[in-house]
């Protein structure tokens, strides 16, 4: 199954779009969570998204979804840092991340690939809410 | 004529000199960050080099280029903010540059400040104009090029860049940002100066003046 | 100004976004948020929107973001709970959550008028990551 | 020929057994929607109700219309989920129709429930074959409908409408979602019953029961 790593600001925001996630997939899927810094000011945490994405990782890839701007450049740095094991299995969902944390955690908690996975998180762009 | 070249000792001198800058100016960083941003950019900055100081014996005994890139990492893993991945892997290549040396020369120097300028480019996506700290490096990096080329010395073509660097930072008030942030505020941001130029152009200026000192 | 109102189906993550949007604002504009139920499961409480939307009313309208589906629907009865006073000054946008949340309270804090806001929000959706 | 019909008492006491049904499957709703939701929807309800039950002495006095109204603005601000606003705009809805009223007779019945049903409808902009609450609800209105056009009693009449609900939530099992949660699963969602229709159904069916037991 393909892991969900959510990428915030926001300690708060990362942990309770995990409990989000987690309610729609009941525990089928790894989703890992990195959010606020090491010393807990709102900001992002390389080490910990590298480590998250490790978690998340059992063999069919992992998608991480991120906030905002900065957040990006932290997802992409801690992709760098990956051991070549990894490489070509991460990818980044330019996707909003409530949004799109919750239509990729149930595609991948029904088998899809990343490719797909990401496909869905992506999609979830054109949402329409009202 | 003598070469001046920076030594290993001169390069860690100047990172404890930046430590101490970013510290006295973590108020006046955060404030410039709170009219066009998130209010952080001092904070974020101070953290990172603090953590640089802390962190900073363990590489010590390594050469420049080694030590450039484990403070690009320390700042990688501990700033938080935009500023963290964006002067991380501007260490971290510069210490690609020089990897292995013990003493820059000027060429050394050009090749370093290159690097790291275009690693930041490539993380960031943004280019000269886009009111980020790419505005202060950019013609600081052209201003000492340029400075070098036509025969001046070091101290002279780094003065000349740190006040290209400072120019660049005027700049900023005048142009709507187009990455970051501040980018939400688009033409609003006009008026204000960027605080990542300002961080960028408070590190420059300072390896001007330590150089400025040095015995030629 | 425009208000903001947070709706999400859990209190970290509108707690959360909060402190993201208050932090880009500065104290400039009025934010509210509504996470959860009362009873603290994850779900909406549409009786907290209307109190959070009356609370950030301060003339000039208040713009809603909202999760899930569900809190839609939520919000829409919460705007129906509200008294005439509030009729037409209230907006809920068609946009993700935390980008347009981000978006519209930066918008809201320089003066912006409440179709603006909801502009910007709603144009979120389009928001590049990477 | 005696003409049934629901007094006041009658309505408390049916919404007396729905608690109580709802209570019991409490578990039930919620595996359902673990399959194809966020496995909450008998807890929802079930908080719901609940709150109904405790609050039911403040509104007990009023006519029929005001209790169902009241009804409904409890569930909308007690049970948290999509069925929050569902359900209650169907019985705020269903309670306008009956405004102050103390016996229903059928026209009433037909009236609340084909207006507590558009409610819905456009609470959700859900339609019949969507997979929701819907698929069980409005085959049911036709049923109830369809029978008393027939010149069928009440009694008859809500028994087969609680027949066609019945056969609505096994229909939902062969479709896809097209709202609510279950539609991030599209085509994944066939197979699974849809737990709004089938605790809109364990709700008819209460109705139906009661009045089946009801002297005519
Ligand atoms: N894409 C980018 N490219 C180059 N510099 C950028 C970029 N985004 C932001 N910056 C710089 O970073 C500074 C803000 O840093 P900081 O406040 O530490 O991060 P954050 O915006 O995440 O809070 C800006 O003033 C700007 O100079
Ligand atoms: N737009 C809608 N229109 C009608 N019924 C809906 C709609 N969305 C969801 N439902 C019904 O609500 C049920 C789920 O209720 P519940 O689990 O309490 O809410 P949530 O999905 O918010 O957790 C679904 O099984 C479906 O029958
Ligand atoms: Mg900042
Ligand atoms: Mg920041
Ligand atoms: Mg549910
Ligand atoms: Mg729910």
């Amino acid at each position: 199954m393909v892991g969900i790593v959510i990428v915030s600001h926001s300690k708060k925001v990362a942990d309770g779009l995990y409990e989000l996630a987690d309610q729609m997939t009941g525990g089928k899927i790894r989703i890992g969570k990195s959010g606020g810094t090491k010393d807990g000011r709102l900001g992002t945490n390389v080490d910990e998204i590298v480590e998250e994405i490790k978690k998340c990782e059992s063999g069919d890839g992992v998608l991480v979804l991120v906030d905002l701007g900065s957040s990006v450049m932290s997802a992409q740095m801690a992709l760098e840092f990956l051991d070549g094991e990894y490489a070509g299995k991460v990818e980044i969902a330019d996707a909003p991340l409530v949004e799109g944390t919750i239509a990729a955690s149930v595609e991948a908690s029904i088998g899809s690939d990343i490719l797909k996975v990401k496909e869905v998180a992506e999609a979830a762009k054109n949402l329409v809410k009202i | 004529m003598m070469i001046l070249m920076l030594t290993k000792s001169d390069v860690t001198n100047i990172l404890d000199v930046i430590i101490k800058i970013i510290e006295d100016n973590r108020q006046y960083l955060t404030d410039l960050d709170a009219a066009i941003g998130d209010a952080d950019h001092g904070i974020n900055l101070d953290r990172g080099f603090k953590a640089v100081r802390d962190k900073m014996t363990q590489f010590l005994d390594k050469d420049i280029g080694t030590i450039l890139k484990n403070v690009g990492m320390v700042l990688v893993s501990t700033v938080g903010g935009a500023s963290g991945p964006l002067y991380g892997t501007f260490f971290m290549r510069m210490g690609n540059a020089v990897s292995g040396k013990s003493v820059l020369d000027e060429n050394d120097i050009v090749a370093m400040f290159e690097a790291g300028l275009s690693g930041i480019k490539e993380r960031g996506k943004a280019q000269f104009g886009d009111k980020t700290m790419i505005d202060a490096m950019e013609p600081a990096l052209n201003e000492l090029k340029k400075a070098l080329s036509e025969g001046r010395n070091l101290k002279e073509a780094i003065g000349a860049a740190a006040n290209a660097a400072y120019n660049g930072v005027l700049m900023t008030k005048d142009i709507a940002a187009k990455k970051g942030r501040a980018s939400y505020l688009g033409e609003r941001s006009i008026g204000h100066q960027d605080p990542g130029a300002t961080s960028a152009y408070l590190m420059i200026k300072t390896v001007a003046d330590y150089v400025d000192k040095l015995q030629q």
